[in-house]
């Protein structure tokens, strides 16, 4: 018989390396026709750099993200970057973006003010325009004090910067220490129901409610919580690596180490949840790796909501599930005592 | 068949005639990749187990992996390639665009020959018409959830026709 | 011939490198592939940028196939490059006859570990080598490379190497591993890397507590399966310079690592990656890149080398298995005052990402709630099985599994729903964490409000 | 994979002469979605290959005095397509669409599953609860076996080195049989089976006049549970002690195996739940048609 069941778990996941420092660093190239180039160390493995890089400079220099063209990943033309790793992209290279695109801006604000009469601090770019803040009238198109700044003035707008995420070494004895610059949170619920003669779990919905601080671009956020919870549900039923007595895998193949398919698949509903870091490039953190953190214990949860039985060791196999409530169901008769 | 074992074999491939000496075992993927240069199919596992490498021949969505060039001869078969352009996308690649359905992508090229051949025969699947259509492509970054939306959303527009056309 | 291991052949391999650019064809990009024009896309044109659903600016070339990924690369005069696995879980390395193979037809030529100049790397211990020289510690060990002009040649001719191996007594299991009178992988002691979080008093947390839960949680060992397998192709401009192109996700630690093995200034080495089609932190070593350099420079062509499928299972890094034991102490209203955990992960054959891992699951193992006394012990613990690094989460998967199943199992012993004991105890604005850090911009509970909403938890009763 | 040459006849007498010419150094090639993933695992393949698409008594599925015919090289994906099969074997397209994915069963044939023959088939449970016959055909001749004796162990046939696997055959009685099939497999796409199990009944006045229980993965090959079916002949319909009955005893003709998969002890829990609930099926078929 089917029995539903529900599970709740939460998380928090920090960002950036443990104290070590884990630098990022960038540069950005405005162009005489006011489009705008980057250049990153870091490399696009999927989880969305090319564009989150992109939107970033593209906000600090009030242009859009079509206007800004990310190049990467190459030693010899892009600057250092600590790489693809511990959901660092956003925070610390997203920073370092900002930082070059504003020292690109602080060129072309100097060269606006000569042509509009204003401070270069009483400037702002929105919208492909340098106009006096407060006072949008007074305004010039971004493309032509890029070219002005560069053929007239012979300052090319380039900008430069890194960015380190900030924390405190921990004692060697308690752990005490910041080791961490920023943490996300998130919470999910799953829904699943259980076959209780054969332990088959089937996950029919996941609700899954992330902290990424400001979301730079929600279908990329959106995106790693879903493919994170594809991982998770993974991990939680069918993945395992198995080795024989002489330490060879047992199971190094697709056919024998199960992922989930498009049929394993549940309803997954996202909820971004908005919060603001201080020190982040706009207020935003990073969501990559804590997406699938909670999906274990929610579904692990959910089964014993479902058919009160507890697995402590993943995989929670059908099997594993099976016998255990066959264990439950003993235990209780004994309880009862003799029949 | 040449004397030393390697065939001359000609197909169309994406309404283009080609032509290729291969040896026997030959696998389509193979010659696509190496011999035209279609570099669209992707090898994942090479077993017919990820679909990565899934193209349409006669018709029907098959692992080019596991058919040797030399069966494919004298047929019809479209790569991802054969989908719509750069600059005037298929339908289904407009919305994965829109919808930002695939990350990586790798297993999009082999993911969208599913799905058309899927729409080829259904223009109007339930969603577990679509999920039973996808189960032979293995993604590890999306959970499929995006590129479900995307196939349900050019459903939905293109009730009937479902050709190619100006990218949106 | 068999090939001892001696130090000239080391002085052999540095002489190697440091000789002339040797000159053969230029490497021009293939014309055979489909060339892209410049992306204009007329999608999305709006501003501000951040908070769009701005379009992917590599989403057009994935749905049309021609994102270029570095199999999709292929340079004139390429040569294919198959590794021959180790047959042991542990064991020495007596010699290595290559006679038979390197004449095998197609072979153009054979590397192993002695040739490698610096033949050791890591992302913090340098105990893993490019190519096993002396001893192997797990099956996926590399042990000999060879180049041929065909894949198929390749592999053919690996059948024909003969490598003599005095086979180890080998451990499998982290916690057999730690016991003093287990075989040894590296060094007289397998645990290699241990953390400690501790704050407050646990024993006096554990006397105020009504209630103490205990509970051993374990995880198991789980591949990233990205579904494009390792790639990389090595070649040696005209001007000398070495231009890698690898499916590497961290190139600046990719070309130290390269100028490290392979003994030469970073700015004499050009790291290139394309797209990756898939990471979640498997692709965060260099793996086969030196080998490739090595033999690009032996045999003055382009060689290419693509992992099957099996070898991103046995010969390329994995999740932590984990062993965790949580004590903790609840007050009657549910309140945690202390927690004690110990964790013991699975190191596998070399360290690799070991010491970051222990160090992110001690600082998270506590969980995203306020407990005044914590403490929490974490090692990590060679074993001779598949070499465990960063997988997607680095610990914090496996610790949360454990403390949100306990979570589950205090709520229902108490009679509390599962909601509102999180609520009891979760992290605030301006919360201490288990490290002493003031947190910030803290939106635990928002999440756990906003999913219960979502998913109707409170309009079904407990 | 190692170079061979490849052949591709046009008629069975050309495939049948070969076969006999070159005998163990030729390998039939149907769908593909076994044979190349062993040619890829090995470093010393056939000498000879031998693709038998093109032979035209091997494909079709037609309805013939004896029963109805299926062309050994049909395709699963041609089985769920068929009026024919629809119509007289629906059983079939529950098994078949339970095979690998859409590529899988567009290339994979049933002669193929049939001739690979690993314990777990999916094909192998319906057929063989449907009396299914096998025809095989050598330089010598025709013969037929029934597909419980063409199974011999895992991986093994009754098919001589230069013999073909030419067609099934499903008797005319057994046409139209309410049959049921359930699949237990790890995960719900491109799964193999635990265990998979089919079941059939014939109802005559409210009892149970006939029946076949078939279980696949439990044994070296595909078995029929006689024991089982023996204490739910006779029986009234809707008398579910005695399918639990039933169930139970088709466990203990079974032999189970431990491996990296499952237990024996889960895959008996599997065959006991799997059988009840295709008898419970087949008699819900029997009782609604």
């Amino acid at each position: 018989m089917k029995r539903a069941g529900r599970g709740i778990a939460c998380m928090w996941y920090p960002i950036g390396f443990t104290v070590a420092a884990n630098p990022s660093s960038a540069v950005v190239k405005v162009n005489e026709d006011g489009t705008a180039t980057v250049l990153t160390g870091t490399v696009e493995v999927g989880q969305g750099s090319l564009t989150v890089l992109g939107q970033i400079a593209a906000q600090e220099l009030g242009v859009s993200a079509d206007d800004v063209h990310v190049v990467s990943a190459d030693t010899d033309v892009t600057p250092m970057d600590t790489g693809a790793i511990a959901s660092r992209t956003t925070f610390v290279t997203g920073n370092a973006v900002r930082l070059a695109a504003a020292e690109a801006k602080a060129t072309l604000f100097e060269v606006a003010s000569e042509m509009l009469g204003v401070e270069p601090e009483e400037l702002e770019a929105v919208d492909h325009r340098i106009r006096a803040k407060t006072f949008p009238e007074k305004q010039v198109a971004l493309a032509e004090v890029a070219a002005r700044a560069q053929i007239v003035r012979g300052r090319p707008p380039l900008g430069s910067a890194s960015f380190n995420p900030p924390t405190v070494p921990m004692d060697p004895e308690t752990g005490q220490g910041k080791p961490f610059a920023t943490y996300v949170y998130a919470t999910q619920v799953a829904e699943v129901e259980v076959d209780d003669e054969t332990g088959e779990v089937e996950v029919l919905r996941i609700c899954a409610a992330h902290d990424s601080g400001t979301t730079i671009n929600p279908a990329l956020v959106e995106g790693q919580v879903e493919g994170g919870i594809a991982m998770g549900i993974g991990m939680a039923l069918e993945e395992e690596i198995l080795f024989d007595a002489d330490g060879r895998q047992v199971n190094p193949n697709l056919t024998n180490y199960l992922i989930p398919t498009s049929l394993d698949m549940p309803k997954i509903e996202v909820d971004l949840v908005q919060s603001y870091d201080p020190v982040g490039p706009f207020g935003a953190k990073g969501v990559g790796e804590p997406t699938l953190v909670p999906t274990m214990p929610a579904i692990i949860n959910a089964i014993h909501d479902a058919v009160g039985v507890r697995i402590t060791d993943l995989p929670a196999t059908a099997e594993k599930i099976l016998m255990a409530i066959k264990e439950k169901e003993r235990a209780e008769v004994r309880q009862l005592g003799p029949a | 068949m040449r004397g030393d074992g390697v065939h001359e074999i000609e197909l169309t491939v994406n309404g283009v005639v080609r032509r290729a000496q291969v040896s026997p075992e030959t696998t389509l993927l193979a010659a696509l990749r190496d011999s035209w240069g279609l570099t669209g199919s992707k090898l994942g596992c090479d077993v017919g187990d990820c679909g990565a490498c899934t193209v349409l021949v006669d018709g029907l969505s098959i692992n080019s992996c596991l058919l040797l060039a030399v069966q494919a001869n004298g047929r019809d078969v479209v790569t991802i390639e054969g989908l719509g352009g750069f600059e005037y996308l298929h339908p289904l690649q407009a919305a994965f665009e829109r919808l930002s359905s695939y990350q990586c992508g790798f297993c999009a090229p082999g993911m969208i020959i599913s799905a058309k051949a899927l729409l080829d025969e259904n223009p109007a699947p339930t969603e577990l018409q679509i999920r039973e259509a996808l189960s032979g492509n293995l993604c590890r970054c999306t959970g499929y959830t995006k590129v479900i939306d995307a196939i349900t959303e050019v459903c939905r527009d293109h009730a009937g026709a479902v050709g190619v056309e100006q990218s949106v | 011939m068999s090939r001892k291991i001696t130090d000239e052949k080391k002085a052999e391999g540095q002489k190697l490198l440091a000789a002339a650019p040797v000159t053969h064809p230029p490497a021009v990009v293939p014309d055979s592939l489909p060339s892209v024009p410049a992306l204009t896309p007329e999608v999305n044109k709006q501003t501000p940028a951040v908070g769009q659903r701005v379009a992917r600016p590599d989403i057009r070339t994935h749905v049309t196939g021609t994102t270029r990924y570095i199999d999709d690369l292929s340079f004139p005069g390429m040569l294919h490059c198959k590794i021959l696995r180790s047959a042991h879980a542990h064991a020495r390395i007596i010699s290595i006859d290559l006679s038979e193979a390197g004449n095998m037809p197609g072979v153009v030529a054979t590397l192993t570990g002695d040739e490698v100049p610096v033949n050791s790397f890591g992302s913090t211990y340098k105990d893993q080598p490019v190519l096993a020289a002396d001893r192997v510690r797990y099956r996926g060990d590399g042990v000999v490379a060879i180049a041929a002009e065909t894949e198929q040649q390749a592999l053919e001719a690996l059948a024909g190497v003969k490598v003599e191996y005095e086979p180890l007594p080998a451990v499998f299991d982290p916690l057999e591993a730690m016991g003093p009178e287990s075989p040894k992988i590296h060094r007289n002691n397998n645990v290699y890397t241990s953390k400690v979080i501790a704050r407050g008093d646990v024993d006096r947390g554990f006397e105020e507590s009504d209630h103490i839960f205990e509970r051993r949680y374990t995880t198991q060992m789980i591949e990233h399966v990205p579904l494009e397998p390792f790639a990389a192709i090595a070649l040696f401009e005209p001007d000398g310079q070495l231009h890698l192109y690898s499916t590497n996700g961290r190139i600046t630690l990719g070309r130290a690592d390269l100028a490290r093995t392979l003994n030469v200034p970073m700015n004499r080495i050009r790291l290139t990656a394309t797209i990756i089609g898939g990471n979640f932190g498997g692709k965060n070593e260099i793996r086969t890149e030196p080998i490739l350099a090595l033999l690009a420079k032996k045999t003055g062509r382009p060689v290419k080398a693509v992992y099957t499928r099996e070898e991103e299972f046995i010969a390329s890094t994995t999740r932590h298995p984990l062993v965790m034991d949580y004590k903790t102490g609840v007050a009657k209203d549910g309140r945690l005052l202390a927690r004690a955990v110990h964790l013991v992960l699975d190191g596998g054959a070399y360290a690799s990402w070991s010491e970051t891992t222990v160090g992110k699951a001690a600082i998270l193992a506590a969980g995203p709630y306020r407990i005044p006394n914590v403490r929490v012990e974490g090692h990590a613990v060679y074993t001779n099985k598949t070499v465990t690094g960063a997988m997607r989460g680095f610990g914090a998967p496996q610790v949360a599994f454990a403390y949100e199943s306990q979570m589950d199992e205090i709520a229902s012993s108490l009679g509390m729903d599962p909601l509102e004991i999180r609520m009891l105890n979760g992290f605030d604005e301006g919360s201490a964490s288990h490290t002493g850090q003031t947190l910030q911009a803290v939106a635990l509970k928002e999440t756990l409000l906003m999913a219960a909403k979502r998913s109707g938890w409170q309009e079904v009763g407990r | 994979m190692k170079t061979f040459e490849y052949i591709a006849p046009e008629s069975l007498d050309d495939a049948l002469e070969a076969m006999e010419r070159h005998g163990s150094d030729l390998k039939p090639l149907a769908g593909g979605t076994d044979l190349l993933v062993d040619l890829k695992h090995t470093l010393n393949g056939p000498r000879i290959v031998m693709d038998i698409s093109g032979v035209p008594e091997l494909r079709g599925i037609e309805e013939t005095p004896a029963g109805l015919r299926i062309g050994a090289m049909v395709t699963h994906t041609e089985i769920e397509q068929a009026p024919l099969i629809a119509e007289h074997a629906p059983a079939m397209i529950a098994a078949a669409v339970t095979i690998g994915a859409v590529q899988t069963r567009n290339m994979g044939t049933i002669g193929g599953n049939l001739v690979t023959c690993v314990p777990s088939l999916d094909s192998g449970p319906v057929l063989v609860a449907l009396d299914a016959l096998v025809t095989m055909a050598g330089v010598g001749g025709k013969r037929q076996l029934p597909l419980t004796e063409f199974f011999l162990g895992p991986r093994q046939t009754a098919l001589a080195p230069d013999e073909l696997l030419i067609d099934i055959l499903i008797p005319t009685a057994m046409l139209g049989r309410p049959t049921s099939f359930r699949k237990f497999g790890l995960r719900k796409g491109q799964a193999l089976a635990l265990v998979n199990v089919a079941a059939n009944v014939k109802v005559e006045e409210g009892r149970i006049a006939e029946t076949r229980i078939a279980l696949g993965a439990v044994s070296p090959t595909v078995i029929r549970a006689v024991n089982a079916e023996g204490i739910v002949t006779g029986k009234e319909v809707g008398d579910t002690a005695v399918l639990r009955e039933a169930a139970q005893t088709a466990v203990t003709e079974a032999r189970p195996i431990d491996d990296f998969r499952a237990s024996a002890a889960y895959r008996r829990e599997l065959i006991a739940v799997g059988t009840f609930r295709v008898l419970e099926e087949a008699l819900a078929q029997a009782t609604t048609a």
